[in-house]
């Protein structure tokens, strides 16, 4: 009852940030699925936005000194839109993988080794 | 109301008057949503009964079938529920939910009347859009989960078809905020007092035009004929709802009525004044809260049913269209949206922009300053 | 401070555990599709934090372009490249076991690093304190990102106060960056071969 | 004449995939009954299409050889179950040829009442799905309650509403019911402005136009080669229509009738009243043609109830004596093309004296119709197919018969 009865501070969104980053570094590591990967990428900034959002809080913080204002939820947007970006762009490049190697798995795209 | 029901209760029970509260507010709003869904249901039926020369239901509950949807409702609930062999069983489960969840979401920030809304929201109008754009997911997963090749067909194509239609779709919404100045629906809506001149499809040319666009859009985006070619039944067989039977069937068929009052709502708060009647009668019989409160309510109740009249009234248009004309192609969708909607939307938006710029009070003002 | 629930609290933690468990599920389930599935979840979950950290304006969009448009933009490819349905591929477990290694040291590192600050844990207020500080975002932030700072009035340093700060030109400068990915994204999803149709039946797709 | 063909190559797409194999039917509600096509579809483009027939044979050809020529009446009506008058003129009239037996008058020209009343019936159930298949549902309902009054008239005729066995070798069953005539001449009264409605939902629907005009286009030297008959044929603007120019023992019953082949030659259609003009964008033996060619014949066929109506009127009773079982039949054989409504359907017997043909035969237009559909379908959207069927009118009964 501890959580329920104390207010949330930025330290919260803090752990939760770092368990959706840890969970996408391990997507990011693990999968075999170019798009598993892919997906690990969402997680990883998801996390990194939520802390971004979290300092930039004046309802987490209560304090407006020190606090990182605007600016976090300004680049919580950019990384947002940057990641629809990305993600678009990384989309083509495993469809143009698909196409060519007729898998999509991460492990077989090892035509540059020496 | 939470505080109202605190009073009755010790200081230890605080939560429970607010889960109280809450809990009516979600019973509310799920009634209007669920009633809105049975009215629509019949009268679909009977609008498209009259449409082609013949009568619709007659026999459930009087002459005109005033119960057909209860015994609709009863009859998919009897039917057995089915997951085809080759299906994801846990997607296939969850999707119609989905879809469910993302559509009912919508009414959380949409007015009802002035200030009769769920949760008050600073950016409301962009809230509507994004949740209303989350039913796709369902869909999609859909699709994919029933292992059925049509399925899978309907699936893509919502899923193409939606993603592109959102985009003029929010291009049409940002203007006649603009000419309101804020994202706030209730804002909006209250703006738009004083009489059908004062509704933002009369604010100026361009407005009027953008409504047209954000029509085409919205019937789009609801998957509505002509553009419901994820369903499609003459081509995918029900496209993505092909192995779907009994209840979960229904859930996607609550879905898509609950998202075509929203988006109805949302063109009426944005283009046809809202809860505000062609004539500002509630504030000629001086049914505001200033006066009294009873009067207040009475004049939000009066509101409602404007509000309720006009999101039919755009229902009845959406049903109209789909028993009147064929089914347009996947290209031709697409088309429709990006060689005529986007380019049209950003051109009524470079308009509307303009227009507020040189005269920002709007056609009316206009005539007046020119009469003056 | 009474002893009363936190409504806020109580909500955070169930968005908060939404969005672990989801992507915990993420990481460990094996077909392509409910991972997509489970990373709507947790990233619709992650932007109910957003509205309990009083962002609507990101949350909003966290859902519209980011569930809504690149989420169903991944589900697509994932259908494109399904070639039997429901595609699994495993892991093998040593990666796991090193995956799991690096995954719990970084864990470790970043959970003792939130916990490190004192002033982050947000004790000392109470909800009505932060209701009182909370105001609408959507505004300032749009202003912010054509230049103006309405937020920080009293600049010390005089060009931040004239505009400087503002994000007028990054702003511009994503704007670019997208319409050139996007063109590159759907010139790149493109077959190689010349269509011999006059009137080729389908665009490529393209998130907003 | 402007034609363009079909490119024959495989279409290349823009975002390739993999190809998916799709069957279509025989359970998918627009394969017009039980045909099954096979999809090889790379996304929405359809690379091949496979049609399967079969799965409605009852071996009719074979029971005719085991009963007498009169008895076989019932299963040519079940064979194009829409049209079931023509089906049984066709084979009364081969079998008539057999016996070089003529009918009185007044049969010929109830026969001609009865065959165009089916083929009005038999074209608005193929403008009704055709617009089903494209997605606009109520103007089926409008087709299907005028073919219901057309249902009623044969009803009072002969006593059924979808299986007639009314035309019969050597006449008709049993003449027209007293006030059976005006009811027809109030029903062509009432049909009249429907055409126009049906017009302006269908014909010049803007979707419609765009959901069929330049799909699946059929050259004539395709519609040709591959013994595509009815419309069709005359669809991709090749004026053939037996009933004109046929067999003589077939073209004489329409002696002294005036009536249009409606076909596009010299770039427009024969037109005695206003229509909706061919859009820009239709290409002649496209889908949008093959539908417009039913829309007018309905109107020539109403024309030919008129001067049926009026013929029969005038002349003395007698419609013929239906064939005695027992009656042998002259050894020889005989073939003979009618034009039904789905094109040109031929009835064989072969006769080796006895009261029982010793082969029967029956040539199928549908058939002949559905086998160019590979190769109208070929690089098409899975959308355009139900189009392309739908502007077929094809009938599995028949197929399989």
């Amino acid at each position: 009852m501890n959580l329920l009865t104390q207010p949330v501070g930025p330290m919260h969104y803090l752990l939760v940030g770092a368990v959706l980053f840890v969970c996408g570094v391990i997507c990011m590591t693990a999968k075999r699925n170019a798009l598993g990967v892919l997906m690990g990428i969402e997680l990883v900034l998801n996390g990194a936005t939520l802390n971004f959002v979290a300092f930039g809080s004046r309802f987490l913080r209560g304090d407006s000194a020190s606090s990182l204002g605007l600016d976090g939820q300004l680049m919580a947007l950019f990384v947002i839109v940057l990641a629809a970006a990305e993600a678009a762009v990384a989309l083509a490049i495993a469809l143009n993988f698909y196409h060519t190697h007729a898998t999509i798995d991460v492990d077989d795209a090892s035509e540059l080794k020496g | 109301m939470a505080e109202y029901l605190k009073t009755f209760l010790p200081e230890s029970y605080a939560w429970l008057a607010y889960t109280a509260a809450a809990a009516v507010h979600v019973a509310l709003l799920f009634v209007l949503a669920m009633m809105i869904v049975a009215v629509s249901n019949w009268a679909e039926r009977k609008i498209a009964g009259r449409l082609q020369d013949r009568l619709g239901p007659t026999r459930v509950g009087g002459r005109f079938g005033w119960l057909q949807s209860v015994a609709d409702g009863l009859k998919l609930l009897t039917k057995e529920d089915l997951v085809p062999a080759g299906a994801d069983r846990f997607l296939f489960r969850l999707a119609p939910y989905l879809c469910f969840c993302a559509s009912f979401s919508v009414y959380l920030a949409l007015p009802m009347a002035s200030g009769w809304v769920a949760q008050p929201m600073n950016v409301a109008v962009f809230f509507v859009l994004a949740v209303a754009g989350l039913e796709v997911l369902g869909v999609i997963l859909a699709g994919y989960a029933s292992g059925s090749k049509w399925s899978l067909f309907g699936g893509m194509r919502e899923a193409a078809q939606v993603v592109s239609y959102e985009v003029p779709l929010a291009l049409c919404a940002a203007i006649p905020v603009m000419v309101a100045g804020t994202m706030d629906l209730v804002e909006i809506g209250n703006r738009q007092a004083g009489g059908f001149w004062q509704w933002q499809i009369f604010h100026d040319p361009f407005t009027f035009l953008t409504f047209f666009v954000f029509l085409t859009c919205a019937v789009a985006s609801v998957n509505r004929a002509p553009f419901d070619l994820a369903e499609a039944e003459s081509e995918l067989v029900a496209g993505f709802m092909t192995e779907y039977s009994g209840f979960r069937w229904s859930v996607f068929f609550m879905a898509e009525y609950a998202s075509m009052f929203a988006v109805s709502v949302l063109g009426a708060i944005l283009f046809f004044g809202g809860w505000n009647g062609p004539l500002p009668v509630a504030s000629l019989l001086g049914l505001t809260c200033e006066n009294h409160p009873l009067a207040g309510y009475l004049g939000g109740l009066l509101g409602l049913c404007n509000l309720l009249v006009k999101g039919y009234l755009g229902i009845i248009f959406m049903m109209w269209l789909r028993w009147t004309l064929p089914r347009l192609r996947i290209d031709q969708v697409m088309t429709v949206c990006l060689k005529y909607c986007i380019p049209l939307a950003a051109a009524m938006l470079l308009g509307a922009m303009l227009w507020c710029y040189a005269l920002p009070g709007g056609l009316w003002a206009a005539v007046e300053n020119f009469g003056g | 401070m009474s002893v009363a629930i936190q409504w806020h609290s109580l909500f955070f933690l169930l968005m908060a555990l939404a969005a672990c468990g989801a992507a915990l599920a993420v990481v460990l389930s094996a077909n392509v599709v409910r991972m997509a599935f489970w990373l709507v979840v947790s990233l619709g979950a992650v932007a109910g934090l957003f509205f309990l950290a009083g962002a609507d304006l990101v949350g909003t969009l966290q859902l519209m372009v980011y569930v809504g448009g690149t989420l169903v933009l991944l589900v697509f490819g994932v259908m494109l490249t399904a070639r039997q349905p429901f595609v699994d591929m495993r892991t093998a477990p040593t990666q796991w076991l090193v995956a799991a290694l690096v995954g719990a040291s970084l864990l470790a590192v970043l959970w003792q690093a939130a916990l490190s600050v004192d002033r982050w844990a947000g004790r000392g207020q109470t909800l009505a304190d932060r209701q009182a500080q909370a105001e609408p975002t959507a505004a300032p932030l749009g202003l912010a990102l054509v230049g103006v700072r309405v937020d920080k009035p009293d600049q010390a340093d005089p060009r931040l106060r004239d505009g400087m700060a503002g994000y007028l030109l990054p702003f511009e400068v994503i704007s670019v960056h997208l319409v050139v990915v996007l063109i590159g994204a759907a010139h790149l999803a493109r077959a190689k071969r010349r269509p011999t149709s006059p009137e080729p039946p389908q665009t490529p797709r393209t998130p907003e | 004449m402007g034609l363009e063909r079909v490119d024959p190559e495989p279409v290349e797409c823009d975002v390739r995939t993999d190809e998916i194999l799709v069957n279509m039917g025989p359970q998918h509600p627009s394969t017009h009954g039980v045909l099954r096509l096979v999809l090889r579809t790379d996304g929405e483009v359809v690379l091949e299409v496979t049609p399967h027939v079969g799965y409605l044979h009852r071996c009719a050809e074979k029971i005719g050889e085991n009963l007498a020529a009169r008895q076989w009446i019932p299963y040519t009506d079940r064979m194009d179950y829409l049209a079931g008058m023509n089906m049984n003129l066709g084979w009364a009239l081969t079998v008539e040829k057999l016996l070089k037996l003529e009918v009185p008058e007044r049969a010929r020209h109830l026969r001609v009442l009865i065959v165009e009343l089916n083929r009005i019936a038999s074209h608005l159930m193929a403008a009704g799905s055709f617009g089903l298949d494209l997605g606009s549902f109520t103007p089926f309902m409008y087709c299907f309650r005028e073919r219901e009054k057309i249902l009623d008239l044969f009803e009072l005729a002969c006593g059924a509403r979808l299986t007639y066995s009314y035309i019969t070798v050597g006449g008709l069953m049993a003449d027209l019911p007293p006030g059976w005539l005006p009811k027809c001449e109030a029903f062509l009264k009432d049909f009249e402005p429907v055409i126009d409605e049906l017009h302006a939902v269908l014909t010049s629907n803007a979707i419609l136009i765009r959901r069929s005009a330049a799909v699946g286009v059929l050259s004539p030297e395709m519609a040709i080669d591959y013994g595509c008959t009815g419309p069709v044929l005359r669809g991709s603007g090749v004026a053939w229509d037996l009933r004109r120019h046929g067999d003589p023992w077939y073209t004489r019953m329409y002696d002294g009738y005036r009536f249009e082949v409606i076909a596009q030659t010299a770039g427009h259609y024969p037109q005695d009243r206003k229509y909706p003009p061919v859009p820009a964008v239709a290409v002649l033996g496209d889908s949008w043609h093959r539908f417009y060619v039913r829309m007018l014949e309905v109107v020539q066929s109403m024309g030919l109830v008129r001067q049926a109506l009026e013929r029969y009127g005038r002349c003395p009773a007698g419609i013929g004596e239906p064939l005695r079982l027992t009656q042998k039949l002259p050894k020889g054989e005989v073939y003979l093309e009618t034009e039904a409504t789905k094109g040109q359907m031929g009835f064989m017997v072969v006769s080796d004296g006895s009261a029982i043909p010793w082969r029967v035969r029956a040539r199928s237009s549908s058939f002949c119709n559905l086998s160019v559909l590979p190769e109208l379908c070929r690089g098409c959207l899975i959308g355009d197919i139900p189009a392309i069927l739908g502007s077929l009118d094809i009938v599995l009964g028949e197929i399989d018969r």
